[in-house]
């Protein structure tokens, strides 16, 4: 094993994945010149050249659309969104070209893209810049949505993820990119797409999350642990379609009570589905109703404090956790 | 002689001839299909505006790929997708070229590298410049024509479309079938100055064509194609043409946007297959019965495509789940509806 | 009372609105010359001038964007998408710049602007023109969602809109506009926003649904009646936020079971929320566990009878209402 | 003599000289303040394009708009903001113009008719058009003036807001500072053409200035706002620029993008204030001792800006669900977090 940074585990994926197939590309805004805005694709212009690492306009839903365009012909376009923010702007093309392509065509034409960046809230960047896309992502069918919160799992879900054949949302996170962790050294460690993973085991309650708030969630198990002597499993989804509910069922037969934490808001965040689901997959199983722990309901305000208000934290899951306890 | 021509050999523009005879009999099909309800949805006709179509796309190869809006009936044809699998997809019918499940909007057939048949006004813009980029990254001799109508060039996606076109010298050329019209408004009210100027901003070369003559419109097009294929970067090209019927079969042909008085004028005067016909006629190159002959195999081909969709079965339930992904991961579950699946879609 | 189609009671309410308050315009495709593409504002540009009814360009983003931007100044834009397909690439200015604008200017500017048209299916427009919109202005707060699924809730919710101080989308049906029902002719007839209308009462299930599927739940019911003799409560919660939950956890708390029907896809779609809400406030009056009735979850296809086999049909809700009732 | 001063009064000259020095040192008050973690998130400073801040907006009236990017402290400060309000944004406070909720790139004052301070590229293209609809629509002889940088003319935004602005004749200039990158990306990297041409598409008449001039920069827009106001249509300005730090706070200055010695050049050649204080000096408009005057004033209240900032109070906690929505409907619930929260967020 090898510790890296979720930024070179990810980098890492994009050069094995380009070096083993010249059908995969990377464009986006600064990808190139820049060695990208977070440096995810540090030094591939240097390997790779400018015919396959393309600094683009900032033209969202051109670059986007040039990406599905190339994709019907069997190109494997990796699409760099500086931040999902800005990818509001191409939802369009997601949407009504890459989504429902292969599905319009009859299965003449496929989409094998991968629109990849941060998604979510970082330091101070207030309302524009804040905004965990999940949910405009997972909605519609004929996408696949991967939200890997370590390293590991950025490598080995980012690989998968170029390979598989279907249009795939990649979200990160700025806050993600300097977190360590290690990544198996086996030369071709891809992490196939639907495969929850229990970041902690524990018989009390359920914490299911994805993404960013995995490393959230484990802080809030080990506090509870050491306070209240509470043994919380985290269940990591790790791709919110393909979804990996078993895994979700099997850990809620065992503990009777589950808490969603997503760094989103709540009404429509990807809890409200895994709730939905759960209730109508494990309704006899539940000792109390399922809890969702969200961003406030509020736009991202810029002053720190207002900041710190507004994102989950350890506190809010344990008292969630608690409540389903009835302690 | 082959002045009046455009220097289109005698043979070439007879085969326009017929090409134009087919478009206009099979979307005479589809109108009556669509009246009796054979067909559903939004049909949009080409008839008036199969200049365009035959004269932009006879110069192309095989190999070069088109991509269009929704009124792409006769482009499709033209691409050289039989006019049976056109029609039966316009029937929602499984031997349609999307297997029923696209529609009049929505044709595509891979092999005669037809990419549709987008229905977002402008959102097969950027898709035409990735298929440009595409080619390039490849470094084939490959050419893509997208087609849109006037409306479409207000679209944000025109703009960055065009421009990273510009920008990395992609082999495409982007043709605004000039119809004058987007529905029912006038395009000289939703925008200050001419299509001819919309690629101004890009540095992307205009070329104005008379698309009611087909032999103008081939010349200009078999010029263009091969500067594209050769290096020459983007091309934009500004067809002037007229829509003879409404919109859509749910629109008015005329109304308040533009009158009776004057879609009659130019059913009567601007007719692409009156103009190529009297030009062959003048240059005694086609006489009266050829000319019946080809339109009767014209209306027969529009009629055994049409029988062909109305005798073709539809698509089987299990349809419904297929195609949605191309990739059906072993792991998790793709599907959410709470319904019963076939045992392929999880 | 008057019978008006639904075309005819949005056409009054923007009349009336217009009559009344000379900051309110019209802006969309086809508004004005052609009477509006579903003739909704037939008549307006007669009435009112090209100075306040407005063809645009085909320009979601830009024209959106304007009424956002007239809207900052104090005018009270009505943008008509031609249908809400469309709008998804306007999305941005929507989400970014009205639903945001209060808060990041705290208080300074508002933004009251009204985007309107219809959403969902009708018949065979294929995947593309197909597309049920609520999840996508919906998640985000600072924008409010209104779906009348009558003439009356129409007219009422249209005006309700239109004089809200907050971005409305508002969302019609194709499928809905030749709709007859029976208008209050009162001259100033306005229905709050966040008032759930319970459309037909019943104390064995509850459904709960908005806009063009009201008309199916009632359908439903009344076979449910005849058939099995089962009283189904039909709750239409009309604005989905401001929502009227407390009218459906009454409505829940007496039958102790309930069906979300809606038209559009299962992954958070609307009743994943309303399902998270009813569980988390209900739980201990559920005797089963919640159902959702919704579309197949694919892109919609062409051909008829795939499309009937995609769409929610009443005999879909019975199941569902039989399962939660085990029979 | 006026000559040189681009028959700009020397007062006028003198005052615009205050105007960007103030500027300079507001900005290298914000430079400190985001080193020492006192500001947050991104901090994009206008050191090097105050002559487009003091410029394009001096000639303007109160009663017009500005609208622009999150470059924008400058051009906020320009429109009548306090310096004290600016900063205490910057620093998230309670007193700042946007209540310490919008921070360095949502800089906002209603009264002053500043109209923000946008984060998304090209998002506040459309948002200008509409400022310019109200104008007209109203009937006011008001102007807006939209600033954007150059990258954002690729955004199809850009595209759909000057057409309808063309279209509709609206009262609005729109200008790029054309600092020529876009973060790390040249211009010329990714478009085929210049900024100047980039209102071809539209006929709306262009004029390029030299942004670094301030003179003349406040010439060409005194003359373009009253052509605008008296109903002449809309206007595109490619105001020639430079910047002198990096993209913004977390950004190097030069890189791969650009190298030391092209921005030392530029930075030695081209700072607009340099430029000024030659010319009011050549001109013998100005002397040693008053521009020390200037600048010793410019310094205090840049200071005072961050001392009033750094006392003053940050939000108290209800402002988290305050604004969220203007009017709270008395029915339904409009929140949804399951967090405790003030009375007035149901
Ligand atoms: C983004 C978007 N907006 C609106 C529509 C509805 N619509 C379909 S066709 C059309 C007019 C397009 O006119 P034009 O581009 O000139 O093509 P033509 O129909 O004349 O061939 C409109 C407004 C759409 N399909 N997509
Ligand atoms: C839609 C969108 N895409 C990307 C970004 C990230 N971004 C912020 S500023 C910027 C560069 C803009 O350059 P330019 O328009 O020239 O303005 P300048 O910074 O030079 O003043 C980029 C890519 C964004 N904020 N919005
Ligand atoms: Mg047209
Ligand atoms: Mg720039």
């Amino acid at each position: 094993m090898a510790v890296l940074t979720y930024r070179e585990a990810l980098n890492q994926a994009l050069r094995e994945e380009m070096e083993r197939d010249d059908d995969v590309f990377l464009m986006g805004e600064e990808v190139a010149e820049y060695d990208g805005a977070y440096k995810v694709s540090k030094g591939l212009l240097d390997a790779f050249g400018d015919r396959r690492v393309v600094d683009s306009p900032i033209s969202e839903l051109g670059f986007a659309g040039l990406g599905v365009g190339a994709a019907m012909t069997g190109l494997r376009p990796v699409i760099e969104f500086m931040t999902f923010n800005f990818s509001i702007l191409a939802l369009d093309q997601v949407l009504n070209s890459a989504a429902k392509m292969n599905y319009m065509t009859n299965g003449q034409i496929g989409c094998p893209i991968v629109f990849r960046g941060p998604t979510g809230a970082a330091l101070q960047l207030s309302a524009q810049h804040s905004q965990a896309c999940e949910t405009y992502y997972v909605h519609a069918p004929g996408i696949k949505l991967v939200t890997p919160g370590t390293p590991a799992d950025a490598k080995g879900l980012l690989k998968a993820s170029i390979r598989d054949n279907d249009p795939v949302a990649f979200m990160e996170g700025e806050l993600l990119y300097n977190l360590k962790g290690e990544v198996p050294e086996e030369d071709d460690f891809v992490i196939p797409l639907g495969v929850a993973d229990v970041k902690r085991e524990g018989s009390d309650v359920t914490i299911v999350t994805h993404g960013k708030m995995v490393n959230l969630a484990l802080q809030a198990a080990e506090k509870m642990a050491k306070d209240d002597g509470v043994e919380a499993e985290v269940v990591d989804l790790r791709t919110l379609r393909p979804l990996d509910i078993d895994t979700v069922l099997t850990s809620v037969r065992k503990t009777n009570r589950a808490v969603y934490l997503e760094e989103g808001w709540n009404y429509l965040g990807v809890g409200a589905q895994i709730v939905s689901l759960i209730q109508e997959e494990a309704f006899d199983w539940l000792d109390a109703p399922l809890l969702r722990v969200t961003q406030a309901d509020v736009p991202m305000p810029y002053a720190k404090n207002l900041e710190n208000l507004a994102k989950p934290n350890a506190q809010r899951v344990i008292e969630a956790c608690r409540k389903v306890m009835y302690r | 002689m082959t002045d009046t021509l455009h220097g289109v050999a005698p043979d070439t523009a007879r085969s326009l001839l017929r090409e134009m005879l087919l478009f206009r009999r099979f979307e005479e099909k589809a109108e009556e299909g669509y009246a009796i309800g054979k067909i559903g949805g939004f049909c949009h006709l080409h008839i008036g505006q199969e200049g365009a179509a035959a004269g932009c796309i006879a110069p192309l190869r095989g190999s070069d790929y088109v991509i269009s809006a929704y009124r792409e009936h006769t482009q499709a044809i033209a691409k050289g997708i039989e006019p049976r699998r056109v029609m039966a997809e316009l029937f929602g019918r499984a031997a349609g070229c999307s297997g029923g499940k696209g529609g009049s909007m929505h044709l595509f057939d891979l092999e005669k590298r037809f990419m549709g048949g987008h229905g977002i006004v402008g959102g097969q813009m950027p898709l035409a410049s990735g298929i440009g980029f595409s080619i390039r990254y490849r470094g084939l001799d490959e050419v893509v024509v997208c087609f849109m109508g006037d409306a479409a060039v207000n679209q944000g996606g025109f703009h960055e479309a065009m421009n990273m076109s510009a920008v990395w010298d992609l082999p495409a050329i982007y043709v605004v079938e000039n119809n004058a019209y987007g529905m029912g408004t006038a395009f000289d009210r939703v925008s200050r100055n001419g299509i001819e100027e919309k690629s101004l901003s890009y540095a992307i070369p205009v070329t104005v064509v008379n698309g009611q003559d087909v032999l103008e419109t081939y010349a200009v097009f078999s010029e263009l194609a091969e500067k594209v294929r050769s290096g020459g970067g983007p091309q934009f090209v500004d067809v002037r043409t007229y829509r003879f019927k409404g919109h859509s079969m749910s629109d008015p042909v005329s109304g308040t946007y533009r009158s009776k008085e004057e879609v009659e004028e130019r059913v009567e005067t601007e007719d692409p297959i009156a103009i190529l016909r009297d030009t062959l006629t003048d240059a005694d190159e086609l006489d009266q019965e050829t000319l019946e002959e080809y339109d009767e195999a014209a209306k027969s081909e529009a009629q055994d495509a049409f029988d062909f969709a109305d005798a073709s079965p539809v698509p089987d339930d299990d349809a419904l789940y297929r195609n949605v992904y191309r990739e059906i991961n072993p792991n998790g579950r793709l599907f959410f509806d709470g319904l019963d699946r076939p045992d392929f879609a999880r």
